[in-house]
Order: C-alpha cells, then structure tokens, then sequence
C-alpha cells in the first residue's frame, strides 16, 4: 500500500477511535438517561467499525448484533421502566451528591 | 461517601479523575512498549485442519477452547435464571399498542431474521459467523415479537421453555462427556468433529436466542406457582 | 501510528472514562453503562495486546467473543436488578453502605 | 472398581454440578430431591479427587486432548485439592440445611430459584480452583460473581436488593480488571495457561501492569480492607445458607487466584514494599472488621464483619511466605487458617440463620434466651467462635500457631501481634453473643421450632472445624503436592 494511502487509513482509524471515545464520555456524562443511551449504542456501532478496521469480522458481527443491538435494546427497556411513576426521583441530576 | 453537601464529592470526583487517569496511562504505557509477538496465530493454523471447521475463530471457540464455550453458555443460562429470580413486576398492561403496519412489517421481518440465522450458523464453519451471531439475530427476531406481542414465543408449557433455554448447555455437556469415553472432555473423535461442533452450535443458537429474547422480556412467564 | 496501537490507546482511554463514571455517577444504569465502556476498553486493549506481526490471532478474538456474551449476560441481570432495587427502595441508585440497615433476618 | 489414579475426576467436578443445575432448572419440581443428590454426588468426587492428588501427585486434564498453550488445561495440585475438597465438604452440609430452609412459604419461589443457582456458584468453584488456564478462570469467575449476586438477591428485602447490586458492580469491576490483566499477559507471553505463564520471560511494563491490574480486581472481590465496605451488607442481609457459602468459599476464590498468579506466575514481582503493604492491610482488616464485630447491632452482620478480619489473616502470606527461605511454614499456616474460616464461618452462619429462625428479632440482643431453646445451635455457633478466636485444638489455633512461628522464626514479630489482637478480638465478639444466647429469659423456654437438619449441619461443620486441628499433619502434606515454597514446617512448640 502506497504512503498516502495508509495514511488515509490512519487518519481513519484516528477519527473512529475518536468517535468511540467521545461517544463513550456522552454516554456516561449526558443528563438524559435516554440520550446517554443512545450515545452508547452508537458507540457499539462504531465499535464494530473499529473491529473490522482490526481484521476481526467475527466481533464486528458480534458486536453490532449483541454489544449495540441487544445490550442497546436492554438498556432503553431499563430507561423505560426506571422512567416509569413509581420514580418519585425522575431522571438526571445525577452528580454524586 | 453519601455526604449530601461539602467539599466531599470533589475530593472523590478529583481522586476518581487521578485514579482513572492513572490506570488509562498505565495501560496505554505498556501497550506502546508490549515487544511484537505472533501469539497463538501459527500454533491455530497447524491445527486448523484437524478441527473439524475451517474458519479460525469458529475452531478456536468450538475446539481448541471449547471448555470456555461451554461455560460462558452456562453464564448465559445462569443470567436468565438469575434475572427470572428477581421476580420483576410486568410493567403495566397498557403498552402502547403497535400500529398495523408495525405488525405486519414485523411478521415479515421474524421469518427472516430466523432464515439469517440459521445461514450465518451454518457460515461459521468457514467464515466469520457462528452460533453467538445467529443466536443474536434470533433473539432480535423474540425483542420484535415482544414489543409487538408482549412475549418472544407463542404458548408453551413452561417446563418446555426452561428445556430449550437450557438445551444449550444440556447438549454441549453430553457431547463433551459423550466423547470423553476413556479420554478427554471435549475430545472429539477424529472425522466427527465437524458434525458435532454443528450440533453443539444448533443447540446453542437456540438457547441463546431465547435466553437473550426473554432477558429483554425481563420476568418468567410462568413462575412458580402462587406468585405475589 | 498502526490500527493496533491507535485502537488499543482508545480502549485504555475508555477505561478511564469508565472507572471515572462508575465511581462519580450515581444512577445505577449510569454505573451499569460505565462497565460497558470499561468492558469494551478492556476488548479493545485485549486484541491490541495480542498479535502485532501479519496476519491477525483468533485467539483473542473468540476471548473478545466469549467476553462479548458474558458481558450482555452480566448487564441484562444487572438491568433487571436495577429495576427491582428502585421497586424495593423507590430510587435507582445504591443505598447508602450504612451496615446496620434494619432488615428482616436473613428469609 | 477401577484404579482412583485413572479416574477422571477433573472434569466430573465440572460437569456434575453443571448438569445438575441445567436439570434442576428444568425439573422444578423435583429441583429439592435432585439437587440434594446432586450436591451429595459432587461432594463425594471432590473429596475423591484430594485423595487422588493425595495418593498420586499433581493431576492433569486437557481438555479437548489439544494440551496448552492451544486448549485449555484442568489442574489440581495441592492447593486445588485442598479448597476442591473444602469447597465438599461446606457444600453438602449447606445443601442439606438448605433442605431444609427454604420453605414453601412464597410459593417455593427460592427453593425453585436456589438449587439451580447454587449448583452453578459450585461449577464455578471447582472449576476455578481446577482451571489451568487464566482466561477459563475469568469465565469461572463470572459464572461467580453472577451466580452469588442472585442469591444475595433471593432474599428479596431491600437491605439484600441494595447489597446485591452493590456485590455486582464491584464484582464486575474486579473482573474486567483481571481479564485486561490476563490479555496483557497473553500479549507479553502469548499464552493464557498458568503453567507456561510461569516459565515465561515475563519482564517489562506489560507484565507489571498486568500483575498490578489483577491484584487490584481480585483484592476488590477478596475485600481486603479498605474494598471490604461490599461485603458485611451482602453477606448478612443474604440468606443464611447463602451468607455460608460466600463468606466460607467465595471469597475465598479470588484469593486462590491471588495466590495462583503471586506465587506461581510472577513470584519475582515480589518487593518488601509490596508483600508488606498486602500484609499491612490484612493487619487493618484484622483490626477494623474485629471492631466493627464487636459492635455490630445485628447477628449476622457480625458474623459477617467476623469474615472481613478472618480473611485479612491470609493476606500474612505475603510478607511471611513470598520470597522466604522458611517460605512453606507460613504456606502451610495460612492454608490451615483459610480451611478453618471456611468450615468455622460455615457453621457460624448457619447457626446464626437457625438462632435468628427462633429469635424475636435480628439484633444481638434479640437472641436471648436462645440457648435454651436451641441448645445444640448455641453450642455449634459456641464451637465455630472456638476455632475463630484460634483456642487449641481446632484448626484455626493450628493454623494461628504455624503462622506465629513463621512471623518469629522471620524475625518480623508484628505480624506475631496482630494474629494475638486479632484473636483477643474474635474473642471478644464470640463471647458477647454467647452472653446473650446464654440470658435467661424470665418463664418457659420458648418451644424449639427449629428442624432438626438446621441444627445439626451447623454443628457438623464446627466440628470439622475442630477436626482440622488434628488433622493438621495430613492437610500440610497434602499441600506439599506442587508448592511454589518449600522448607521445613517450624513447629517445634507445637509436637
């Protein structure tokens, strides 16, 4: 592979790895419990691009279906039913106190 | 550590911050000074041939280090029954109701998705693919009847539904002892491998399909008895 | 700068994104998205440790599988859980570690 | 009858109780009956296979017939042998008391529930303690970690809800970090089997992030002081059996794992500044968890503040056995101290749940007059304290007397005198529930509604507690079998 073409995929790996990271800082930092949520699922997305950029296909599948789709899934079931009325406490404010 | 007001969270959110910071750099570190090595890659490729599968990562998970497998099916079985333990309330009953179109496009999508399964199980025997994919697939096709219909499956006697969950682990330790005669756990008889670790994958994608579609239901259809 | 090395620093960084959020954020499905991270930071870090000359080893990789599965496993109970502690003590985070919590005795 | 030395016990310690807990799970009906035998059946195998190291050495398993570094190897030397049989012999005596424990007083809800999960919190065990391999013992520590949580949580109050979740999260936590430990090691060697672990050139920054990466996960699921503040909410608020089964063996796993990679693995990681502090912190916890014992306001949150103290005496290891030319003296004492906890603690829990079954409410004082109505329970709870404190003959003074020596034959006699604090304190706490088992309470003694097997499974774990005692000899030489110490056992006072 020629210089400027490894570079290109250096520069992509840089962006993914970056995505990840800044994904998984929203997703334990939003206020919203839904939102965070949903940054986290998007995180397992770019996860699995991360490992097909890794020659793993196997956990690129792996983790799409089951690290994003099924854990994703679980975790706004969560929401839903910790949003529910017997929550006196609602969702956010969530500092350590 | 529950100090309503003061300076305490900032103390823990400062040494939180030092701690993590300090195990990322840690780690990081000695990534960037790990020597290159090839790890186990070439002591699989001799192997590969005797595995009874030809794609590394499916000998790897079915073979080599089948007895991991096992067990990490058994975690998925132990989930369910420990999550059915809990006895979670069902939420209320006035789900919103799916609109029609979302019911239809479901009962397309479900045949579907079970199709899929069954050809990335059988794909996992050469390239990327296998039981834990499939399974996942299948437990998509259970979250869209769930939402839909409330529940994965259609009626079925609940001793039923605990024998497939936990068919699973129940072929994989028949096999493994089946095959021990007087040798090892897990040591498939030379030729039958490939067929075997098929059936062991069949059996997995089931249980595991349905151990993660009723994860995502969240209670036991039909507890014992008496219930509340 | 290899894909190993760049995706094995972002797990370490997802680490401590992780271990920060599960001590300092108090809603237990905070903590519980904060073993996530740390859980995919810890397979990022496994595969980049593993193989650095050719052709990639599958030996991490069906680990990483293997970690995968246990680790929805671990989170659907630990959902569950969640939601039964906030049914039990009407909010969904930890009760305070105070030892002489008054309580039936143990059944 | 074929020859033991052919038998392939490693694996059926495996496989028995995981069958077992697949069909209880399906055969709900029968899951009491079934589980029972099934309990009984993998106590006699593990019992076996200490025999079978006993008579015939190291014993090997490959599973899949691969070997390492490729498959997975099950192993048991002494040492596995030695927590495989321990984890037999509390493991049929809690089986029989749960029997008999849970009811059918919510619809048989836990006695359903239980049996699957505590065959599986058995799978795990023996098979952490016989895995060969270090990522096979992360699966098992999770097959652990989730399998206890759910019990914790069977009681169902809010107090075992709270703690169980906080079990898990810090459960989780101790094993993420252990995996990462394990994958960096498996960078650095190529391998995961702790056999080749040990003859790698294991050098550099990886190794030793590596090592510090799984001490840290795995002192957090020992609860070693200050990570102990987990345990005394999960252990007393879980039901007794339960309560039995982590502070005698769970507990005890991640420890085993400790040793495992400290001893065998990395033993040159060793420097006096951290031998000392892993000993300095067993010290704390020896002191804050005999305090907090003895000023508990509820009977099993003692007890249970009893097992922070208890486990911070195995942590002496590190500065009296790691690197030390006397190293097997101090070996031989800690594993002696850790089979009498686990027996002792066993039979202290369970008694506590009977006493607690009769008792007005769960408070210390709330247990007077017991001893009248449930004499043989007092008197196994009386006999369980006796091997605590470490009073001759039971295995807890054997055990606390070996390492005694081995702090003074070392030179280093402050550990000597944490092991004497320890014991005054232990004392202390044993004798302030006595005294209240043994308050008269004014008219009848209250009738005695307690089922017999609750009583008299209590007492046989005291009493094996008070066997090691004489014992001692057998059990040290068992523990020769594949040490990473050696040397002569100094106890010359003692014979």
């Amino acid at each position: 592979m020629d210089a400027a073409g490894s570079l290109t995929l250096g520069i992509i790996d840089g962006l993914i790895a970056l995505a990840i990271i800044a994904l998984a800082f929203g997703a334990t930092a939003m206020r919203d419990l839904f939102a965070g949520v949903v940054l986290f699922i998007a995180m397992g997305l770019f996860m699995a691009l991360a490992w097909v950029r890794l020659d793993a296909p196997d956990l690129a599948l792996a983790e799409a279906g089951i690290g994003a789709g099924l854990a994703g899934a679980l975790l706004l079931a969560a929401v839903r039913r910790l949003a529910g009325p017997a929550h006196p406490e609602g969702i956010g404010d969530d500092e350590q106190p | 550590m529950s100090n309503p007001e003061g300076t305490a969270p900032v103390l823990l959110r400062g040494l939180a911050a030092l701690l993590a910071a300090a195990l990322g750099a840690a780690i990081a570190w000695a990534l960037v000074t790990l020597p290159p090595s090839s790890g186990l890659r070439d002591a699989v490729a001799a192997q590969i041939p005797a595995s009874g599968v030809a794609h590394p990562v499916t000998a790897v998970l079915l073979n080599f280090r089948g007895y991991d497998t096992l067990l990490e099916v058994a975690v998925l079985l132990l989930a369910l029954i420990a999550t059915w333990s809990l006895r979670l309330a069902r939420p209320p009953a006035g789900r919103n109701s799916p609109g029609l179109v979302l019911q239809d496009l479901v009962r397309l999508l479900v045949p579907l998705l079970i199709v899929l399964a069954g050809y990335l199980l059988w794909l996992g025997a050469h390239a990327p693919g296998g039981a834990f994919q499939a399974g996942a697939l299948l437990a998509g096709a259970g979250v869209l009847l769930t939402l839909v219909e409330g529940r994965p499956l259609g009626p079925l006697a609940p001793a039923v539904l605990r024998g497939l969950a936990a068919l699973g682990v129940a072929v994989f330790l028949a096999v493994a002892l089946l095959v021990m005669g007087g040798g090892r756990l897990l040591e498939y008889p030379r030729g039958q491998a490939g067929l075997l670790i098929l059936l062991i994958e069949a059996a997995s994608t089931v249980s595991i399909g349905l151990a993660l579609a009723y994860l995502f239901r969240g209670d036991e259809p039909a507890p014992p008895e008496h219930r509340r | 700068m290899s894909p190993l090395l760049t995706y094995g620093v972002a797990g370490a960084v997802l680490i401590a994104i992780g271990l920060y959020a599960l001590i300092v954020r108090r809603h237990l499905l905070r903590k519980i998205v904060a073993l996530n991270v740390i859980g995919n930071g810890v397979f990022l870090t496994l595969v980049a440790a593993a193989p650095r000359l050719g052709t990639p080893d599958p030996v991490p990789h069906a680990m990483v599988l293997t970690g995968i599965v246990v680790a929805v496993s671990a989170t659907a109970f630990a959902l569950a859980l969640a939601v039964r502690v906030r049914d039990a003590t009407g909010a969904a985070v930890l009760p305070p570690p105070g030892d002489d919590v008054a309580g039936g005795p143990g059944h | 009858m074929p020859q033991l030395a052919e038998l392939p016990l490693l694996p059926w310690a495996v496989a028995l109780p995981l069958g077992g807990a697949a069909l209880v799970f399906v055969v709900r009906e029968r899951a009491q009956a079934i589980g029972l035998a099934v309990g009984v059946a993998s106590a006699a195998v593990g019992l076996l296979l200490a025999l079978q190291v006993a008579t015939g050495g190291v014993q090997h398993h490959a599973v899949g017939g691969w070997g390492a570094p490729l498959g997975i190897d099950l192993a048991a030397d002494g040492l596995s042998a030695l927590m495989v049989a321990m984890t037999s012999v509390v493991g049929l005596w809690v089986s029989l008391y749960s029997s008999a424990y849970f009811g059918a007083g919510d619809g048989g809800h836990q006695r359903a529930y239980f049996w699957p999960l505590w065959l599986l919190l058995w799978t795990a065990l023996n098979a952490l303690f016989l895995a060969a391999d270090s990522f096979n013992a992360y699966v098992t520590l999770e097959l652990l970690g989730l399998s206890a949580v759910a019990l914790v949580a069977l009681a169902a109050t809010p107090a075992a809800l709270g703690g169980a979740m906080r079990y898990l999260l810090v459960g989780l936590l101790g094993s993420l970090l252990y995996l990462l430990g394990v994958g960096l090691l498996y960078g650095a060697a190529g391998t995961v089997d702790f056999r080749l672990l040990a003859t790698a050139p294991l050098a550099g920054p990886a190794a030793a992030v590596a090592l510090g990466v799984i001490t840290a996960g795995l002192v957090l699921k020992t609860a070693l002081f200050p990570f102990h503040f987990w345990l005394p909410p999960a252990h007393a608020s879980a039901p007794a059996p339960v309560s039995a089964v982590l502070s005698a063996l769970v507990v005890k796993a991640s420890f085993y794992l400790l040793l495992r990679f400290w001893f065998w693995v990395l033993p040159e990681a060793a420097t006096p500044v951290v031998t000392n502090l892993l000993g300095l912190l067993g010290a704390l916890a020896v002191l804050w968890g005999g305090l907090r014992a003895l000023t508990a306001e509820r009977l099993k949150l003692l007890v249970a503040y009893s097992t922070v103290a208890q486990l911070g005496y195995l942590f002496l290891v590190f500065p009296l056995a790691l690197g030390s030319v006397e190293g097997f003296t101090a070996w031989g004492g800690v594993a002696l101290l850790l089979l009498a906890h686990a027996t002792a603690k066993a039979g202290m829990f369970l008694s506590a749940g009977a006493i607690l079954k009769a008792s007005a409410h769960d408070g210390v004082s709330g247990i007077d007059g017991t001893a009248q109505a449930l004499p043989v329970t007092v008197f196994a709870f009386a006999l369980a304290g006796v091997s605590l404190v470490g009073l001759p003959p039971t295995g807890g003074f054997a055990g606390k007397w070996i390492l005694l020596n081995a702090a003074l034959a070392t030179g280093q006699w402050w550990w000597a005198a944490v092991l004497l604090a320890g014991s005054l304190l232990a004392a202390a706490y044993t004798v302030r529930v006595l005294t209240h088992a043994f308050t008269r309470l004014p008219g009848e003694p209250p009738a005695c509604v307690v089922p017999a097997r609750l009583e008299w499974s209590a007492v046989a774990l005291a009493v094996t507690a008070l066997v090691l005692g004489f014992a001692a000899g057998e059990i040290l030489e068992l523990l020769r079998v594949g040490a990473p110490v050696s040397g002569p056992v100094l106890m010359e006072q003692l014979r």
